[in-house]
């Protein structure tokens, strides 16, 4: 497809690189035109079965990692049929990638940032980092990513590397960082630095837990919501979530209005 | 003897569609959403979301469950309701030449026949009138599956409607071929099938259904057999055009369900799926008359051997 | 609290089953054909191919279609008549100590009450009557889509036999729970389901059917989804136990039959794709209900929360 | 499964070697227990899906090309979706096959043996060859493989090298051999050489117009049929032929009463 002027594309992209450490996996992927406009928090559906076969039927979605010279970064755990076929996937393949959707982190004009991700929901936060860093130069920006346990967060070793970023983990198990909640860290990074606006993506109690913290606290919170989609490009309605009251007695659809919601659209 | 350019053209009643392909009702949204990946004027028609009286909210999520080759929808029809539809999804339609359809639903005779008289406005190609989604407990299924009350439905409609009016029938029947004459004898200028058919997934973990509204309607590759056969029977028996619906992704399932009678096609699933689909099944059916050389797809249709 | 090992048996009016799987009629020859695959003892029951009163020969070829997560199928009810299966065929079975279950169609009410008479033998567990299958003109799809012939075939049977008799449902049906209550009121022990959903596929080089056949019975995990909402449907509203059929491939499957009200499942096409399922899904079982520490099958059966 | 007294096997077999030379591959399959007993003419069913995959849901039944020290090997074209997945797969992976399948050609005390193979019929002939030559190392056996041109014969290169062996072979392009049809060669042969006993593998007609000469020429053959199939193993009856007025009125199922059958029961 040419690429003038579109905000989405599907392409065949080149696989260029791929690992996994036990089930979880990296894939890079050369889709230039999608990656020159996607935004940080915004996602990709991938296509999960060999060419001609119906089964998996439907696209996988994927949270942008990182975007580089064309280069597209998704990092996925393998839970299910689908991610298995990605998993097995071997350099040089062609697959079918259907990017940029949904509506990335609004980044703020502020001071300082918390970037707080749990388990796969560390995946956009690279990019959200990178971000915000270049579009505040000055400001503190903070990483506190959580983990049930210190080999899930291997693959995200990278982040530390991110210069002007501060980087602190929990695990659930103690095997790494503190041995608690995501939330404790950001309640001390609190105490510690001062509020600052929070950009979330996670389990659902954790994000709940999170934003019910940033309303009593008074600090923005926007959180990534995750549904099952069958189209992502706002076609199929399938991905409804019921929102707060603000939103009104209708639904959200995450891969149109999300999957980025300021936090108070979804509770309270 | 080569041909030079195919003729793709096909019509239905007094409309003539650029070529047989369309897209299916609620798998295209209201046609802007595929602006990035399809060439709206290079299709025979969208088919928009269905629409109603008065705005629907929809089912709770889940809302859709994969299954094998196929998937399993409760959207539960929602919409932002007829007037909203008329001002704010139907002028962005405007600039496109593509034929636009938009597909009507209601619980009462009443609510099909407003809408009908309300959608005589000149953007508008035909109407389709969904007697057969499966997911809301008034109305639907009901009027789907019993022929008089189709008969009613659709003398009511084309009472109502001065555009072509295209009935969507329910698979969920034991003769297809009845529903289709009752349309018929009703004034239908077209019916168009297949509907979901109403099918089930459980979580075995929580116990519970997959879905919400527990049961939903079942689309894909899956439905294709079940689809071309009731296509291809009630092809035989009616005298107004067929408009096949089932698990169409390819251009071999566009001739398969072209051959068995159908005039024009839609396309459903594929749309989510694969987005530029519904292009890529114009440009490739063209291409297979140019290789066969064929010169007009209407000597395909009805073309089955037996 | 662990389980020592669970409790895998059901039953279907008297008749005890060591365990709910069993084999589907059509898709498992006589059994021995799977005795290099499957321990056939380990099974709950071995549903064997379709027997009528005379031979027949079945369809002409090509008889089978590979369709998308599934396969069409028109073998005519090829089968060596009820005298040379009591002969040849039901002796090599004896050796096995899972339950038989013969499976028998005809054309007429005599004929149905003909061989279930004949099949008053001992080696014999239970008699299953096909009332669905799509395949053969007379016959056949007329007695399983009217309510009234259901409820006389299911009468005449259980008159004349002194089985367990299980009435196969067809799933081309509006309302499959008429047909079910049909059964149940014509005294059948059970209801198995789901037979085949009538279904076509065209070669377009041909534009030919490309069963000889012309349509064919559907199968395989496509139509999983509809099956499992059918005996959902049908569990609520019958008595008599349910046996449930259709696309069933892994022990989430199995499982998901259950929990939908079915006491008892059939394997079909996966013994084709599959050789060895059959016990695979036994063992699978067995086990799935040790990690879960569930004491009794009996427990998972209609478990499903709404 | 455990391997005693059993004649057939469902077996997870390793790939040990792949090749393909445009649309036709080789490939090789450790499944010691299927090449125990497996006799020329037999095939297998094998899965060409990924691992939990539905689609393509049936398998895909191949003739045995060669056994040797546990290791399988077929030869396939790819024509549609199960053979391109098939072609893609990589060595080390599993395969699911099921056999061997089906009756052998039945290896006659024959003096002259003709083995007529065409396009992709060729392909039971290696192992037959070796079968016969070992239980009648003093008979001639003669290989004639046809093939519409020289590119298809490739990857049948290696049957010259069978020892004892007289092959000879034609292409309908003249790229290689005769330049015509391979009944040309047997008719040409048996002038040359005798009468012998046949047997025949490849495309309908080609078979067809073997059987009748042998009829005519009142010489043994036997044929290797194909049919669709779903189970290979005589359960679902969908492997249905005609045979000829001596089979009575029925039908022949290929995969139990074949895939070799003797002419006169297929054509008088
Ligand atoms: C916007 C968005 C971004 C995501 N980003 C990432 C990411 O960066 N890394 C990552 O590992 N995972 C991510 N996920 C979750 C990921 O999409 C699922 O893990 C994946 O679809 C599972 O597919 P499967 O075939 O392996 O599992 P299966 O259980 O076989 O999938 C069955 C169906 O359920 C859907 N599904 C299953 N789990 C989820 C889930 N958690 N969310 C949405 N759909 C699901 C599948 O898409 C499929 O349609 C994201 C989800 C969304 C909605
Ligand atoms: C006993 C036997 C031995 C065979 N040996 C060989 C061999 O050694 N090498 C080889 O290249 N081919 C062989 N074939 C043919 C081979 O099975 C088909 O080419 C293959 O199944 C095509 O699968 P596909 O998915 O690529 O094609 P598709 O067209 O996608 O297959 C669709 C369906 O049709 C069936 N089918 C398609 N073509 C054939 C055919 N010619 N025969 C039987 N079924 C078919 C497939 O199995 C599948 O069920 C043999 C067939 C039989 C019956
Ligand atoms: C997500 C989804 C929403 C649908 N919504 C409608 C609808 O609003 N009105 C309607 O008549 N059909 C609706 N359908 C049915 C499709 O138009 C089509 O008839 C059916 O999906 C079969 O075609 P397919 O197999 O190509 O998808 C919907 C289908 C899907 C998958
Ligand atoms: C090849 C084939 C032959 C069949 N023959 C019969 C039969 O003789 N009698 C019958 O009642 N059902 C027959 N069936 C239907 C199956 O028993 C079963 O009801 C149906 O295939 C659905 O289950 P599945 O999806 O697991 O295959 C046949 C199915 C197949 C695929
Ligand atoms: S996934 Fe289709 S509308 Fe969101
Ligand atoms: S393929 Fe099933 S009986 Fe031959």
């Amino acid at each position: 497809m040419t690429s003038c002027g579109k905000a989405k594309y599907q392409l065949q992209g080149e696989i260029k690189k791929i690992s996994c450490q036990d089930d979880i996996c990296m894939m890079v992927i050369d889709v230039p035109e999608i990656c020159r406009g996607a935004k940080a928090g915004q996602f990709v559906m991938v296509k999960a079965a060999e060419e001609k076969n119906n089964d998996p039927l439907l696209r996988r979605p994927f949270s942008i990692h990182r975007v580089s010279e064309g280069l597209l970064t998704i990092i996925f755990k393998v839970v299910g049929r689908g991610t298995k076929n990605l998993a097995n996937m071997k350099v040089s393949r062609l697959v079918d990638v259907v990017g940029p959707l949904g509506n990335g982190f609004q980044i703020f004009k502020e001071q300082r940032h918390y970037l707080v991700g749990g388990g796969m929901g560390i995946a956009p936060m690279h990019y959200l980092a990178e971000s915000i860093i270049k579009q505040n130069p000055r400001s503190e920006v903070v990483a506190l990513l959580g983990a049930r346990t210190a080999k899930e967060l291997e693959v995200f070793g990278h982040i530390n590397a991110l210069p002007y970023l501060l980087v602190k983990i929990s695990t659930d198990d103690g095997t790494a960082g503190h041995h608690g909640l995501v939330i404790d860290l950001l309640t001390q990074s609190v105490a510690e630095r001062g509020a600052g606006t929070v950009y979330c993506c996670g389990p659902w109690p954790m994000m709940k837990a999170i934003a019910m913290y940033c309303h009593d606290n008074k600090m923005s919170c926007q959180v990534s919501l995750e549904t099952i989609m069958a189209c992502g490009i706002g076609a199929c309605l399938g991905c409804a979530v019921s929102g707060s009251a603000v939103t009104g007695d209708g639904y959200l659809h995450v891969c149109q209005d999300g999957p980025v919601f300021e936090a108070g659209k979804i509770w309270v | 003897m080569g041909v030079s350019r195919p003729d793709l053209t096909v019509t239905i009643g007094d409309w003539l569609l650029a070529n047989p392909i369309m897209t299916a009702s609620g798998t295209f949204g209201y046609g802007a959403e595929f602006a990035d990946f399809v060439d709206l004027n290079r299709l025979g028609a969208i088919v928009v979301k269905g629409i109603s009286h008065k705005p629907r909210i929809g089912n709770p999520p889940p809302r859709i469950v994969e299954t094998a080759c196929g998937m399993l929808n409760a959207i539960g029809l929602e919409n932002p309701g007829i007037e909203k539809f008329l001002t704010d999804k139907l002028p962005q339609l405007k600039k496109y030449t593509c034929g636009i359809v938009v597909n009507i639903l209601g619980d009462s005779l009443e609510e099909y026949g407003m809408l009908a008289e309300r959608l005589n406005v000149a953007e508008i190609a035909a109407i389709e009138v969904n007697i057969s989604c499966p997911n809301v407990k008034k109305g639907g299924v009901a009027f789907g599956t019993d022929a008089k009350m189709i008969y009613d439905v659709t003398k009511c409609v084309r009472e109502k409607s001065n555009k072509p009016v295209i009935i969507k029938l329910s698979p969920n029947v034991t003769d297809i071929t009845a529903m289709a004459l009752a349309a018929e004898e009703g004034g239908a200028s077209a019916v168009s099938l297949i509907n979901t058919i109403l099918g089930m997934a459980i979580d075995i973990r929580t116990r519970r259904p997959k879905l919400a509204n527990k049961v939903g309607g079942l689309s894909g590759p899956a439905v294709k057999p079940i689809a071309l056969r009731m296509v291809w029977q009630v092809a035989q028996r009616v005298k107004v055009p067929v408009i096949g619906i089932g698990g169409i992704n390819t251009v071999e399932d566009v001739v398969e369900f072209l051959l068995a009678g159908a005039t024009a096609i839609q396309i459903g699933t594929a749309n989510l799926t694969n987005p530029h689909v519904a292009e890529e099944l114009v440009v490739g059916l063209e291409k297979y008359l140019l290789e066969n050389e064929i010169a007009s797809v209407k000597s395909v249709i009805n073309g089955l051997l037996t």
